[in-house]
Parts: structure tokens; C-alpha cells; sequence
């Protein structure tokens, strides 16, 4: 259900993936049932926190505007669990579910929210403008899609060394328009570099809906442009995304080139915290709302993975005690000390002194 | 005369000139429905349609490099960016084509681009620089800042009247802050004139946007020292009004230019240099400039207070200027 | 014939054109006999101008480089035939034969190359770096395909204005990488405006050539990720270009919006006159040379049209005339006077009295 | 020591750093088979392969925007703008990314933007242009501008050891024009470090690029009339020396900033506006700044002579201060 219709023919040469079915399907994928519940676990995490982080907003304990990724956990967590340890990957500012599934401890999100020293950029960026670069992240800017291009750069160093990683760039539908997306396509396109590119469409640029945006059935339609496969997938099926991610992932690594999967969501929210998004039809969130990807795969585990209260019960008391101490923790994080404003404007030979610069 | 904010005062400004000439239309990422991420213009689609309220794909080269070929055909587009640190988006066009479109061959593109710019916020590094430095050396653009409403509206519409590509910084932080006195009919704000925001006679400040009312208030602290400090509001960046500087430096001998936009290579320096140079036998001190640091601007507030020139540092250099 | 095959498959959905046949098809099309002498003329006059100016920089009157577009002359002529009078244009440095085909007097463009006031830029830019905006032509700027977005602009004011008026823009196939093709074939798109894409694919961007530039088999090939259709058409082919053009803008300007239309061609000399053009292989310039846009047309006139020995050869000789005397003219204009240097840096009010700012 | 000139020195710097070190690349339009626009890497491509000596497409955001990502991931791209002027198009992500990653997010961005740039042959409007001040106003970049065969070669190859985004300005006007003996082996040359050009007693003139050469020219002629004129090479413009540009200032106390981008907002005005503030009281007269009048750089040569400053009009400004 997409808002506005455009009345002239449009491309559609994308391939629409299935749901996924059964647990054996999954299995053939890669995931085993521990594997699917920290999944489940991962998606809880990543809503929690930036529920909480609402929490705190409305308390005034983070400054600035706050945005969220309410309705993409299933995206977000789909694909990084799709991500081999080495590989590396640019999310954005719906994409929460990425750093938890690499592995950033809430706590220290909290503090990147609330602008305390221990967020991963001390405080000098705010919101999910931040990444931990050992995890194989790399901080977004707010220039949309200003990240692809570092992320084919990536792509391109592997394809140099011959290292079988790949990288994930992330965009939404409405960045998808700006030049940036596409002298990236073009550049991993021509050169069939690692690269997976993924769309976070969930149907809105702020307050314009995608006819605007592009003038495709889907934005994966572009794909072949560029000589590479594009995918949709229903980015409320966390096993669909995780499926359609990890093939794309791995045809890169194998040599295949790049793949474009777009994962089609609403989303559930304003564009940030101060938008009552009066301009989304009141019956798209419904009928969103019914396929919630927390709930749907919450449900599927009991379906087919024979997820048990207990089970059910402990992972979201887990998770709630995490984000409890998280919020103490970083609430004790200090400010950033002023006097350090200057420091590192520049970098220094030992800052190279990585693993990736040896 | 109403009270308006200064955000009121750009939507009258913006809506005068749309209401009395069909030339104009307003082009930008969600300034329709949405009347713009700040409702500059809220109710302007339902008023003048979806073709002179353009809701633009997130493309802002095509954004602003549309407006030119637009006022090329005989249009008079605004074309507004979200936020005016996307405007490196567009630096490209205007400094490759609308700068040089005219000396080169002729054909004046009279645009104007809206920048909601400036911090105080908490914005962080991308939702608050002032990036007017970057435009005011590329011949043939011209740079506005207003710091009072009644500029803000007068201003735009002489942007909008002028030939020329006008870049039009608008500064997100006295959007809701800052009221005053607006007259309700049309009237225009010449472009490259100062405004005299404060006479004094002991030291000068040369300032703009946001910086003027930071200005003022360490200029109180100094009257109670005794020290009468002057503030000129340029207004206008580029072209800058140098006979007004010059005068003002002349008078009181003592000059501090401040802004909010990074120190080296900002516009100040060509604003100290200028005056360095042509009123050398006029000055009885250095000519001191106060700006931000040389870093990206800072999210948290503690670190933003830091960065963002205080009243306090103001008063400190003023103090010593006053000294010297 | 395409150097450099690309080793995985490519999307090709652009429709290619059918060469003209008939005289009568032509007709259909709109021109008639005089028409296509016209045609024919202005093609003579595009190639002259630009081998006499090879010969003025050989002779050091033309300072800076020097570019042509020998073997896109039908391309150019052939869409700028098709273009009505208030119809407007951004040609590129390969497009003389639209300046020539609007009206631009040849004196004043050896003026240009030379420098002189008598220009259209009056010396303050080189080469094809002009137009006469009274034609409906905007001047060029080195930075490509940095001209698209001001066309989509004049087609925006078109339909602001709701003015059966069409907006063309050129762009060559190693541009069609940058950014700014793609933002504008976005807004083009999405708002259907009336406008129509010329791409000079000439087969080489300066030395690289087109597998590095695109991974499509056509650039055409991507206008339905625009929204709209795309056509590939035999650059060498006049009346084939000229048909395929008028279709587009036809189409257009009735509300259809926008098409690309491709032009296929091969770049017949080196980049500028400094390149010798080494790395394309030789067989490719044979088997070229065999279909000059110009040998071509005029064999298709003397068997379609019965153009006689005495018609080719008035206008062989009123073109080598005007050539001429045009030169002569043109070094008889002034060096500009360099106290004008600061001269119009700004516009004044008094620049806006045209008929476009009425 | 070999003659090399100042495009052979570069040539040969680049290869050095190729030679030693596996992770230095190089990208960029026509830089393979071609050997780029200038022939800078002739044979490259044949020595180093077609993924260390890549033909990107005509794509300047994705050339510079994915040597950033390279880098992050280790490398050491070098990307090659066929012209200073089309770096324009990657002026955001320059500004945007580069600059700012370090300083945000801790990830250093060790890339070198070279950028072949200046005027003097009729290059016109977009072949002609130093854009230098465009980029040294944003924290986290640096700019160095050499002038000599020497400097070129050190230089680039400190750019390429250096952690952070360098822009490389190769001036067109020097590369087959200026030889000079550059040593052969591997060598570094300070990033930041201004160069003595010419000793001197009464005027110093601060400048870079191919105005040290014009900057000379004139001084002999002063140095005719018995006035000692001192040059100081900038070589980096960000950061630049300005211990040795002050030292220079108080030495000879009148001071001449000469630079061959247009004058307003130009980076000589930050020059001199830090000069007359910090080395007041030692000067005897104003400083002065000779640069391009600020238009677009002009196509035909009589136009384009009285664009570029010229050895006439050093010796003028260079009078006017002898004579102040
Ligand atoms: C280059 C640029 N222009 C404008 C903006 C302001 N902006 C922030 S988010 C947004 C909408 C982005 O839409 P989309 O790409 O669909 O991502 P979403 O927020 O919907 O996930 C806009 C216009 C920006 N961040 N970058
Ligand atoms: C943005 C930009 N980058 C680089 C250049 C330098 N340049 C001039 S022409 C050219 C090749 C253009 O190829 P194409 O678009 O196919 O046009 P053609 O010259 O083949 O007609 C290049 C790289 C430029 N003009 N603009
Ligand atoms: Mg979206
Ligand atoms: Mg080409």
C-alpha cells in the first residue's frame, strides 16, 4: 500500500521475495533456534531502547531532536545478523538495530543520546550519529545518502586486497534521490565490487511520500541500471530480510557483485519526535500496525520454533533489566570536559596505530 | 506594525512577494504539506498550489540547479534547504553556474536560497553551522544574514527582487526568540547596507545574525565600565557594507569583528584585513576578531557553550580592546 | 561495436530505433524537400566550422584547447532540427550542430574560439563554453552533466507556467555517471515534466571508455528507472535522430513527459586536439568512418530526394563562402578591452528587461 | 639528485610511495591507460596493475567519497581531480565526511586529493582556478601548495604519510615550466613548514604556488632600486607556518600577501588579518594583499593577464610599500 498513485506505467523487474515458512527453511539459512532467539532478543533490545531513549527525551535529559527506527527492527537486526564478523557496514539513523546486533552496549548508546563522555563520540555528535569502528561500523553523517560512497570505498579495498568481505551501505527511499546513491551504484556497479546495498523504505521522506522520491514501482527497480539485482522484501520478516541479506552478502564475497535489497516497512512514528505525522493516512498504520515485526516474529517462534513462556518470559526480563542499569550507567556517564574541544581535530600518526592500518 | 517573531517575519515576507508577483514559487524538501521542517511556510500550498509550493525529491542539486534553469525561464525561485548545512549539496551549482552564469555569458540568475543556519541548540555538526564564508568568496553570489525581523522581511524581498543568486542565512535560533515591530505592506531592505544596531564611540563591534544580540549584552556590561561599544549589524556578508565599517573603525579606533561560523579563513578575516589595511593610521589597537573555534560544532551543551562565541568572551575581549 | 565487454548480464529495455527509409516517412515526420536540404546544409556548415577552427588553433589563433564533435554532426543537427522555436536547450561541446541549426552566426563562433569581443561570451570563456540565449540556448559550463539540472529547471518553469514548451538537455555517457544526471532524470520524472535527454553516447569519456562508466547495455537503458522511456537511436543517422527526437518532444510537450533519447555514435578524433586518440582501436574508427553522419545523408538525398550535382554543389560552395568570410569577420573583431574586466560580475535590474523576465 | 621538473617530481613521488608501500593506490578519471590529463602516472597502470591504478568513472563524489572508505579500511588512496576546478562536486563529501570523521567519531581519514589547479594559459572559467581557500576554512582538512620540483615530491609524499584528508595543489603552470634537482631518494618534507625563498630586509612578501615566481621576479627588480625584498613560500596553506610568516613580519615590518585566487575571502586575507593583529606594533605600514580581482578567471589571454597578478603589479604594491 503505497500513498499517492502515479498515473503513468511503471518499471517493475525487481524480484519480490517469499515470507519465509518453516524453521527448516531457516535452518537451511544458517540460523539455528539459539540463533533465532537472540534475534528476537536483539529486535527487543532495539526497540527498548529507543523507547527509553523517548523516555529520557520527554525528561529533557537529551538535548537536541531524537529520532527513532520504530516498525525497521526486523530490517535493521535481519540484515546484521546476515553480516559476517569481518565485513563492515554504514546504518543510519533507523537502523538502531544494527549496532545492537554488532554488539554496542546500550549503556553506552544511552550516553551517545544524553551527550555524555562515554557515547562513542563523547558527546560531539548526538542522536545515532555514532559507530563503533571495531565492530565494523562507521558513524553516519546527516547528509543523506552521503555514506554510500564510503561504503563502495570499503567494498573496493577488499575487492584491491582480495579479502572476502563485504560491505553494507545503508539508504532510505527518499536519500535514494540524491546523487550520492547514484554515482555509488555506478561505481560498485561497473567494478562488481562487494558491495550489498540496502534500502530502508519505509515509504516516507520526512513528509513526502516516495511518488516524489522516485518514479519506480520499487526502488530495488533500479538495481539493473547498474548491472546488479534488486530484491523486495517484506521489511517485517526478519527471516525473509535475514535470507535475502545473507544471500546478497555472500554473492558479494564470492565475487557475484553487488545486490540491492529493499526492505518495505511504514514508519510507525513522526520523522523525530517533535512530527505528530498528521500527513500519514491513519489507516497505513493500521494496517502496518498488524504486521508489527516484533510481534509477528514473536509469534512465529511460538509457531515454529516452540518458543515457551518461560523462554518468552526470561529473554524480556533480560532485556528490561539491561536497559535498566544501561539507562543507570550512562546516567553516570560524565559530561564532556570542555577544555577537550579542540582535541583531535586533526588526527595523529599513532591514531593509525589499527588493526586495518598495519 | 504587528509583532512578529522573526520566523512570522520571513513567511510575510515570503508570502507578500508570492501574493503580488506569479513569478515566485517556493521550491524545497517537505515545504508543502509540511509548510517546512520550521512551517515557514505552513498554509502556502493550500494558498498558491502545488506548483508554486513544490515539495522536492531529497535532491538538492536538483533543488537549487532547477531553480536556476527556472529563473532563467523568467521565474523567481526560492528554493529552501532543510537545514543550511545541505547546502554543500548544492555548492557545486552555485559557485560552477549560478555565480559565474552572468559575467560569463550574460544571463542573470536571480534565485534565492533560504538556509535556515546557525546553533545554540544542540543541532551538532550538520544541523548548525554558518556556512556564509564558503559563498561570500565565490564572485558573483551575494550572502543576507538578518538579525531583526523587520530585516528578516525586508531582506527576502529584496533577495527576491535582486538579480542576482542571493543566498538568504536565516538563523534557526532567533526564529522564535527574537520579536519585533514589522511593518504589514511591502517594503524592501536595501542589500549591502549596515545597520547601525548600537552607537557608541569608544570600541566598534562588527557582527551579524545571531552574534548581534550576544553583542549587545556584553556592550551593557561595558557601559557599566563606562566603555561606550558600538554595534554595527552588517546584514549583509556579501556585498558588505566596507564604508560603514571603515566609518565606525575611524570613529572609535578600536575594532572587534565577531561571528559565529569558525575563525580561520571565516569572513571576519577578510573584514579585520580590510580594515587593517585601510584604516592603519586609524586604529589605536589590533583589530580583534572573536569566532568559534577551528572544529566541527559540537552536539552536547556543555561543548557546544564552549565553542559558540559567549557573551562572556565578548566581554573579555571588549575588556581588552577597551585596555589596550 | 562496444570496447570491453562487460562479463555479467545487462538489462536492456530500451527500444532501438529503425533507420529511415522513404522520403515519404521523412515527410510523415515533417520535413520536406527544402527542409532536408536545409538539414544537410547545416550539417556541411557544423563540420566546416569546426575543421576551420582546427585549423585557426593550428595556426595558434585560438588560444587554450580545442574540442570538436566530427562524427556527432547528425546527432546534433538532427534533434536541434527537431526542436520548435521556443523550445530551449543546453547543448554540450559535442553539439556545434545545434548552434549552428538555432541560428548562431559561424563568425561568431570562430569569434569565441579566438577570444574576441564579437564572441558570445565576448572572451570571457572558450570554445563552445556559449549560446545565444535569444535562441534558446543556455551556455555550457565545463562541469558535467552539470547543465541537466538548469534544463529540468526551464522544464519546471514550463509546466509551472503551463507553457507547450519542451526543455532539452545534452549529456554525454561518461557523465551519466555524476550524481547531477541522476537528480535530474529524479525530478524529470516524478513531476513528468516536458523534457527530453539527449545522450551523446559517443562510446568514450575522454579515454575510458563505456564498460567503466555504466553497466547498463544502453544508457537508455535506465529511463525507465526514471519513469519515463528511453530510445536508442544511430547517432549517424539525421533522419533517424531527427524522428526519434521530435517524438520525444512531441510527446512532451503534449504532457506526456520526458524521454531518452540516445545517440549512438563514435567519438571520430581525440578528446581535444592535444589527444591522439591511441587507445581506440583502429577497426573502430574504420568501421565508423564508414557511416559519416554526412557521407550518409548526402547519398540518402541524391537516391530518396534526387538531390542533383548542381544542388550539392551550391551549397558545398555557399558553405565553404560563408566559412570564409565568417573567419574573416571574426579576426577582424577587437581583443576585448580589459578594463571590462569587472564588468558584470553582477546583474543589475536593467540585465532582466528580456522578454523571458516580462 | 636528478633535474626533474615540477610534474616529474610529482611523477616520481607518487610512484616512490607506490614502490614502498602496498596500500597506496591511485584513482581517477583517465588515470590508467592514459596516465591522467597531465601524464602524472604514464606507466603506472602497467607497473602497479588496474586495482592500484584505478579509471574511475566520471563520478568525483564516488571517487573521493570511496577513497574515504578505502582509507578507513586501511589504505592509502590518492585521488586524482582531473582539474582543481571539478572538485567542486566533491566539495561535500570532503566537508562533510573527511574533514569532520576524526574529530566526530574518532576514525582518522588518511587520503590525498590531488588537484592539478591555477591559471596562465587560457584555461578559462573551469581549468583555471585555485580553490584552496574553499577547503583550508574547514577544520580537519589540510591544503600545501608547493612551488618547487623539491617540494612537490616531498610534499606529496608527506601528504600520503600524513593521517588526515590532504589536498594536493600541483599548480598546471609550473609542471613543465619550473625544473629544478630533486633528490632521489625518498624523502619527506614538513607539512606546515613555510620555506625561506629569498632572504630579505625591508618587505617580506608572504605567498604560494606559482606567485613565489612572480613574487621574485619583482623583488629583483627592487632589489634594483636598493630595496631587500624577502619571500616567504607558504608551501601548506593549512595549516600554515605562522611563526615563520610573524618572524618574517616583525623583521622587515611591512608585509605584502600575494596569492593568485580571487582577493575577497581569499585565504591571504586570514594571513593578514593574523599579521596585523598578533605583529601590530611592529609594523610601519599597512599590510597589504595583491590577489585576482574577484571575478571568474577570464579565457582570452589580454583578459586573463589582467586577471592573474602580474610581475608589474608586484612591483607597484611592492613600491608603494617601500615608499609608505
Ligand atoms: C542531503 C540531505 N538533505 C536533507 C536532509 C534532511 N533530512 C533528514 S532525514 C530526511 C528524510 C529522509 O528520508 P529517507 O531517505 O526516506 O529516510 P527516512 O528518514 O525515511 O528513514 C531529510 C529530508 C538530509 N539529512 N540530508
Ligand atoms: C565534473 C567533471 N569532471 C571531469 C571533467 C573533465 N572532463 C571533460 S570531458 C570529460 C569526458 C566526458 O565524457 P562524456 O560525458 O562521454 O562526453 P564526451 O566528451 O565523450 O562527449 C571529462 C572527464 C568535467 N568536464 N566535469
Ligand atoms: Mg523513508
Ligand atoms: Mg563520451
Amino acid at each position: 500500500m503505497r500513498l499517492g498513485q502515479l498515473d503513468f506505467d511503471l518499471m517493475a523487474i525487481a524480484r519480490e521475495a517469499e515470507p519465509v515458512g518453516s524453521f527448516n527453511e531457516v535452518r537451511e539459512a544458517g540460523l539455528d533456534r539459539e540463533d533465532l532467539l537472540g534475534v528476537y532478543r536483539n529486535m527487543l533490545i532495539t526497540r527498548g531502547v529507543e523507547e527509553r531513549g523517548h523516555i529520557l527525551y520527554r525528561q529533557g535529559k537529551i538535548p537536541g531532536s531524537f529520532y527513532t527506527g520504530r516498525g525497521n527492527e526486523a530490517a535493521a537486526v535481519g540484515v546484521a545478523t546476515a553480516m559476517g564478523p569481518d565485513d563492515v557496514g554504514t546504518p543510519l539513523h533507523r537502523d538502531m538495530g544494527v549496532h545492537i546486533t554488532r554488539g554496542v552496549e546500550p549503556w553506552r548508546i544511552f550516553a551517545q543520546y544524553m551527550g555524555r563522555q562515554d557515547g562513542p563520540t563523547h558527546g560531539r555528535d548526538g542522536n545515532v550519529h555514532m559507530a563503533d569502528q571495531q565492530l565494523g561500523l562507521i558513524a553516519m553523517v546527516s547528509h543523506l545518502p552521503a555514506m554510500l560512497p564510503v561504503a563502495v570505498g570499503c567494498a573496493l579495498a577488499f575487492r584491491i586486497r582480495e579479502e572476502p568481505r563485504v560491505a553494507v551501505g545503508w539508504f532510505g527511499e527518499g536519500a535514494s534521490a540524491r546523487g550520492d546513491a547514484h554515482e555509488s551504484m555506478t561505481l560498485a556497479g561497473t567494478r562488481q565490487l562487494p558491495m550489498v546495498f540496502i534500502c530502508d523504505n519505509n515509504q516516507f521522506a520526512y513528509s513526502t511520500p516516495t511518488q516524489y522520491e522516485y518514479a519506480t514501482e520499487h526502488v530495488a527497480d533500479r538495481a539493473q541500471a547498474y548491472g546488479f539485482e534488486g530484491v523486495v522484501v517484506d521489511g517485517t520478516d526478519v527471516l525473509a530480510v535475514y535470507r535475502e541479506a545473507k544471500r546478497a552478502i555472500e554473492k558479494a564475497r564470492a565475487g557475484g557483485g553487488p545486490t540491492l535489497v529493499e526492505c518495505l516497512t511504514l514508519r510507525m512514528e513522526g520523522h523525530a519526535v517533535h512530527d505528530d505525522a498528521f500527513y500519514v493516512p491513519k489507516q497505513m498504520f493500521e494496517k502496518w500496525a498488524e504486521s508489527d515485526p516484533i510481534e509477528r516474529f514473536r509469534t512465529w517462534l511460538r509457531d515454529n520454533a516452540e518458543m515457551t513462556d518461560s523462554e518468552e518470559d526470561e529473554i524480556a526480563a533480560s532485556v528490561k533489566k539491561l536497559l535498566i542499569s544501561s539507562m543507570e550507567r550512562a546516567d553516570e556517564s560524565p559530561q564532556p570536559d570542555p577544555s577537550t574541544l579542540l582535541d583531535g581535530v586533526y588526527a595523529t600518526p599513532e591514531d593509525l596505530d589499527t588493526p586495518h592500518h598495519k | 506594525m504587528a509583532e512578529l517573531t522573526y520566523l512570522q517575519a520571513i513567511s510575510d515576507g515570503l508570502r507578500t512577494e508570492m501574493r503580488r508577483d506569479k513569478r515566485v514559487f517556493l521550491i524545497g524538501e517537505d515545504v508543502g504539506v509540511y509548510g517546512g521542517a520550521f512551517k515557514v511556510s505552513l498554509g502556502f500550498q493550500e494558498e498558491f498550489g502545488p506548483w508554486r509550493v513544490i515539495d522536492a525529491p531529497l535532491a538538492e542539486t536538483a533543488i537549487v540547479g532547477g531553480a536556476t534553469g527556472a529563473a532563467i525561464m523568467g521565474l523567481r525561485p526560492v528554493a529552501e534547504m532543510q537545514f543550511a548545512d545541505f547546502i554543500s549539496c548544492a555548492w557545486d551549482h552555485l559557485v560552477t553556474i549560478a555565480a559565474k552564469q552572468r559575467w560569463r555569458a550574460g544571463t542573470p540568475v536571480p534565485i534565492v536560497v533560504r538556509l535556515p543556519s546557525g546553533g545554540g541548540f544542540s543541532g551538532g555538526p550538520f544541523h548548525s553551522q554558518n556556512p556564509e564564508s564558503s559563498f561570500a568568496h565565490i564572485p558573483g553570489l551575494k550572502c543576507v544574514c538578518p538579525s531583526t525581523p523587520e530585516d528578516a522581511k525586508g531582506l527576502l524581498i529584496s533577495a527576491i527582487e535582486d538579480p542576482n543568486p542571493v543566498l538568504y542565512f536565516e538563523h534557526k535560533h532567533l526564529y522564535r526568540r527574537i520579536k519585533g515591530e514589522v511593518p504589514e505592506e511591502r517594503y524592501t531592505t536595501p542589500i549591502g547596507k549596515a545597520r547601525m544596531h548600537k552607537e557608541g564611540s569608544d570600541i566598534s563591534v562588527i557582527t551579524w545574525g545571531a552574534m548581534v544580540y550576544t553583542a549587545e549584552e556584553a556592550a551593557q556590561q561595558l557601559d557599566a565600565d563606562g566603555v561606550s561599544v558600538e554595534i554595527v549589524d552588517l546584514r549583509t556578508v556579501m556585498p558588505w557594507d566596507k564604508a560603514a565599517v571603515l566609518e565606525s573603525a575611524r570613529k572609535t579606533s578600536k575594532v572587534l569583528v565577531l561571528h559565529e561560523d569558525t575563525r580561520t579563513g571565516g569572513f571576519g578575516a577578510e573584514i579585520a584585513a580590510t580594515i587593517a589595511e585601510e584604516a592603519f593610521e586609524d586604529l589605536d589597537a589590533p583589530v580583534k576578531r572573536i569566532a568559534a573555534p577551528d572544529t566541527p560544532v559540537p552536539f552536547s551543551p556543555v561543548l557546544e557553550k564552549a565553542f559558540i562565541p559567549q557573551v562572556d568572551d565578548v566581554v573579555a575581549g571588549l575588556r581588552e580592546l577597551a585596555s589596550y
